[in-house]
């Protein structure tokens, strides 16, 4: 057991599998010599050598397509785009072809990638290093989306979408990258995808919540604890599949519903919990649904970026206004 | 001022448009079997292109492209690869997906709307047809990587047009290859056209080889008309790219005799002489003059050839108009290794309503 | 006054704008000479010059990169992407330029585009020439969306969209090109963005659409009118920005809610205007929202296309059981 | 075989790296007063770099890229361009931007987290700073066809990295540019390094400069770190460009002698030695020297001018810092023309929580 961060999880299950499983590799911009401008495959090169960790061109398409290429013909190819912000290029190849390289050939040709990609503001990065654009990939047919909100969902959840026989893009809530430490056992366990994770429960009201937003949301909830409130967190974890039937579940026992999260509010993720909602659960419901999200602007440069961000007081005084409901 | 780097690019033709030889004949034309299989298998393709066009035409068959005039590169190509190397296609290669395997009934099946037709019973690993321009460049790419990495003696060979030129994907796909000498080979084959768009408007680069230099690999054009000259070169560049040198581009020039596809009327935007010209140094000519002047090829074994090529054609087309649909959950149940259950939902759904929305043919 | 197909009306608002704004400017592949392949543009070349109707080179990426530049210096291109399936090279310019030029330098340089394409099904198209991913573009700020469904919005809203100083994502559906005609008056008068637009008044149920589903829901709702059921049928139009008043004020009057698009169902727009009902319509719902939609599955080649798509049978029986709540 | 198309790169200096002349010097370097300005320009930029790296290691500034040893291939770049040219620039060409009026309290602004560091006063027509790599190209082709289009007799001029020519867009810039004969320079800075990916794994391509040759518009590599040099040609490509000529590429060899950016550790990655080595070609040793050998530069004027550079460089950060932050409304109020009634709300809530969330400097 180790204490570990978000990101050093990631290396750890990263290196895991280059271990175990000769068709990973790792591929992206930077990510060779220098392990990462963020840090997440450092060491990788050194220990599993140049073939299995390379450093590409830079050309987002490019890699994107050429892990396609590779993963068609048997690797496992786990590709890392340096910031959301450069994720667009990449969009073509994944829509058009990673996620449907299964269906037009019937099975006979696959597409068993991960699309690694840091996302999200909060760090006074520079302009398009903090963009939050989930829901874009959510809405791709073939395409599962995971975001890992703690270390040892970070090591079990990249782990499974490596074994994965299909793409996912996996989304790493940068802010949290080195946040915190959990004891994290390296010992190749995948944890499941396609399902919520529950990090309070409560009977008051459900969160629904991903990426580094659980932290605001978690802040909140704990100073509504201290004030009786038991709200019921969940982290969607996996943003497309969805798993509707934990959220169902849980607001058949509150009768409310908040959702959180950093991306612009109109056609992002939460929209679809929400309609998912309020058409299965609408009659457990006691009031509105709510978001609590980013603004449907450009995110600001970083002396504005924590005023476009869903806050702990934001959050608080949404969920309160739903108990009024 | 320093001259730092120069390049040539180089034009071969080995048969010219009457079928003499233009060059010093490599010794793949003087194989006479080789080019017979080959000269059969532009035959057939043609056939099979004619009665396309005329399923579309009755109705039998969704937009069809045409590859009228391509037959020579397109089997070039194809009959310089080995079976275990990987094609990434566009969308009109017919000569070289038959000769790679694929069958007639699944080209129409794709064709025809059907899913299936891009399930190749024969070359398992070839990527399906191509519709986004140039994209297929990048999956050769990453088909070589996984052959190189793997340390297998294979390569991948892409096929785009003279268009797909202008998508940054091409060239993304050849600076790859070339820095990492990946075993692969561009294809281009410049049929003069990208719909509407003449060669002259696409670029200002002369030739479409030279485009090889910004990726510092090597590119030729070849007269793409001419079967010897595609097989012989890319042959070429399949040996030293198995050789570990790397990957090539190689432009065929030819002509594209028919319209863009089947929803497309070339009338409106070039010239119907300029048609007419290009047919006259159409690739099915010169090689069978070639082999006639060899004296194994005749009118007869021609008659016998063109008779053969439509049962076959007429056969595989029976066996396409008698595929049933493709089931309703077959859109549901190949979309991941397993369909995931919060979806089910939908799935029951499409079957509950399944057909009761209008129909396409069949 | 001409008796015009919706296509027709495009190229008429085409024709009239590059007329009286020497600004204008429409490019894209085929569009020139061949008029394009859907004949939007068809003698526009011959009438106004190839400066003005421009063929360009066969990259979507490409087209939309100089658009960007042409707007921030002055010019209003109309760029024409053939399919929607091709339109994804574009979405890094759109979301990363167009959609911030004007934000990021506070105003001084802006982009006034247009980006026209083709989308959706039904008309027995090869593969990749189906798509309806209108929601990947109401995602991204500083994006307009817009979506006409008869011959007279064409014209009006094509106008509008050529004009507005800011970037507008124009989609076309293609089955509904030439499906049937409107005197349409050439008189170049606008019609106004972001606002939907009622095409049935009705007080049992409301139903939102857009595209080439206005027809399939309109028959639909022509049935059930035979039953005596009075739908009020909205056109969304403007996809985004959403005019949510107008639904809310609908859905108060009907108490029901449903929401019918081709596109698929996760993450679709479809979701976004659920989850703004679901908040400020709440206590106004009888029942559950629902949805009618495209499945989570790539768009099945024409054999099967008509199966992934709301019919009206299921269009039908949705709000029969709505209204059953 | 026949050759149908050759091409040369050729490679200019006109200064080397002590100051002599290598080549006949164009009439540019006989005209001291231009020379003087651009060396004052240079020095001015490394000053307000120098001091910006320290603004950023004292939390004062944002993650910042610093320009250090490019200053000769940014100054000479705009000191070509006429003001009413359009510059495309990436990220880190401050020599070129204070050159074409872009105040250092700007530049500060922006790597300071305020979008009104893009509200140039000066040059209301230049494209901002640019992240996304080598997308500018093609805005610099927009803008020339623009300018084309309406008969001006103006040019635009991008600037992108080594690591931007593997981007798709960067080809697809040069190939419309050549297509359509615009008025526009592309110009690489090569400086050796993409991050940590140096240039021999970036592309099989010897020169960048070859890289025009896939797109039929010329292409030449001069010294980066020569200003003679770098404005000379510069100038020609805009000569050629604004007599209709077209489309040039110019490949500006020099090294990146700072991090990346002060968010990177280059010493994880690249030797000492070779930064070390590259100091000693560095661009303003021998320009300076150039101008001492002419008689016009003195140790008087440098210790005159580096007081004045550090003088305007302090002014400027003083008003950066005194600079207030933006309203919230503005990220709102600048997303359209006018932000739409609809969404009032969002602007309204944003205003309501106002500074509540955390707080970045200043
Ligand atoms: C990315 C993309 N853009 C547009 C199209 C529409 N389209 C289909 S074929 C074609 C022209 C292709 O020309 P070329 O590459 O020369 O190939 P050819 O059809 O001549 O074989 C176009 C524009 C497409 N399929 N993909
Ligand atoms: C499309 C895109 N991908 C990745 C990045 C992250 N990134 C910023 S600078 C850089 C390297 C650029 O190298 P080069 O083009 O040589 O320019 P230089 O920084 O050396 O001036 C990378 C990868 C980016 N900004 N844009
Ligand atoms: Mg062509
Ligand atoms: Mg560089």
């Amino acid at each position: 057991m180790a204490e570990v961060t978000l990101i050093d999880a990631l290396t750890m299950a990263m290196a895991w599998e280059l271990e175990h499983d000769p068709s990973v590799v790792v591929l992206g911009e930077d990510v060779g010599v220098n392990g990462g401008v963020f840090r997440a495959t450092a060491g990788l090169q050194k220990k599993f050598g140049v073939d299995r960790v390379q450093d590409t061109p830079l050309a987002e398409g490019m890699i994107a397509g050429i892990s396609i290429g590779m993963a068609a013909q048997g690797m496992r190819p786990i590709a890392e785009i340096q910031f959301m912000g450069f994720i667009y290029p990449t969009v073509d190849q994944i829509i058009n072809h990673a996620g449907r390289m299964r269906n037009r050939t019937r099975g006979r040709l696959t597409c068993p990638m991960v699309l690694r990609a840091p996302f999200g503001g909060g760090i006074h990065a520079p302009e398009h290093h903090s963009e939050s654009t989930e829901a874009m990939f959510a809405h791709m047919p073939g395409i599962r989306v995971v975001i890992p909100s703690s270390p040892t969902r970070a090591y079990g959840l990249l782990l499974a979408a490596i074994r994965d026989p299909d793409p996912v893009v996996f989304l790493e809530p940068k802010r949290i990258y080195r946040l915190n430490k959990q004891d994290v056992e390296d010992n190749g366990k995948a944890l499941p995808m396609d399902v919520c994770y529950i990090l309070r429960e409560g009977s008051d009201i459900t969160v629904v919540t991903w990426g580094a937003m659980t932290f605001e949301t978690l802040k909140a909830v704990d100073q509504l604890a201290r004030k009786g409130i038991r709200c019921e967190v969940i982290d969607l974890t996996t943003i497309s599949p969805i798993d509707y039937e934990t959220i169902l579940e849980s607001v058949q026992k509150t009768g409310r519903l908040v959702i959180v999260h950093e991306a612009a509010r109109t056609c992002g993720v939460g929209a679809e919990i929400a309609a998912i909602v309020a058409e299965k659960g609408i009659y457990d419901l006691q009031g509105p649904i709510r978001r609590v999200t980013g603004y449907d602007v450009v995110m600001p440069l970083f002396r504005r970026e924590m005023d476009y961000m869903p806050s702990v007081g934001k959050i608080i005084d949404v969920i309160q206004e739903s108990l009024e409901d | 001022m320093e001259t730092i780097a120069d390049f040539e690019v180089q034009y071969s033709q080995f048969l010219d448009p009457e079928g003499k030889p233009s060059a010093d004949i490599p010794a793949l034309a003087t194989d006479t079997e080789k080019l017979l299989d080959m000269y059969r298998l532009m035959t057939v393709t043609r056939v099979f292109d004619t009665k396309a066009i005329n399923l579309q035409r009755t109705g039998k068959l969704g937009t069809y492209a045409s590859c009228l005039g391509h037959e020579a590169a397109h089997v070039g190509i194809a009959a310089a690869m080995r079976p275990d190397d990987v094609l990434a296609p566009s969308y009109r290669e017919y000569g070289a997906m038959l000769c790679r395997g694929v069958t007639m009934t699944e080209i129409l099946l794709y064709w025809g709307g059907d899913e299936r037709g891009s399930d190749y019973a024969g070359p398992r690993n070839d990527f399906p047809m191509c519709v986004p321009i140039a994209t297929q460049c990048l999956h050769a790419a990453g088909a070589a990587m996984a052959f190189q990495l793997r340390g297998e003696d294979r390569c991948a060979v892409s096929i785009n047009g003279d268009g797909g030129t202008s998508e940054g994907a091409f060239y993304e796909a050849m600076n790859i290859a070339g820095a990492r000498k990946l075993p692969v080979v561009f294809m281009v084959v410049n049929n003069k056209w990208a719909i509407s768009l003449p060669i002259e408007m696409q670029t200002a680069s002369k030739t479409l080889a030279q485009k090889a230099v910004a990726a510092g690999i090597p590119g030729i054009q070849v007269d793409g008309n001419d079967i010897i000259a595609v097989r012989h070169w890319v042959e070429r560049a399949l040996e030293r790219a198995r050789n570990g040198e790397g990957a090539c581009l190689i432009e065929a020039v030819t002509y594209r005799l028919s319209d863009h596809t089947t929803a497309d009327d070339s009338s409106r935007y070039r010239k119907q002489e300029e048609v007419e010209a290009a047919r006259t140094v159409e690739p099915l000519i010169r090689i069978r003059q070639y082999l006639m002047d060899l004296g194994v090829w005749d009118k007869k074994k021609e008659t016998k050839l063109l008779n053969d090529a439509a049962a076959k054609v007429d056969a595989a087309v029976e066996k396409y108009l008698h595929t049933p649909k493709p089931d309703i959950e077959s859109m549901f149940d190949h979309m991941y290794a397993q369909w995931p259950e919060q979806l089910e939902e939908q799935r029951q759904h499409a079957i509950r309503y399944g057909g009761t929305n209008g129909d396409s043919h069949g």
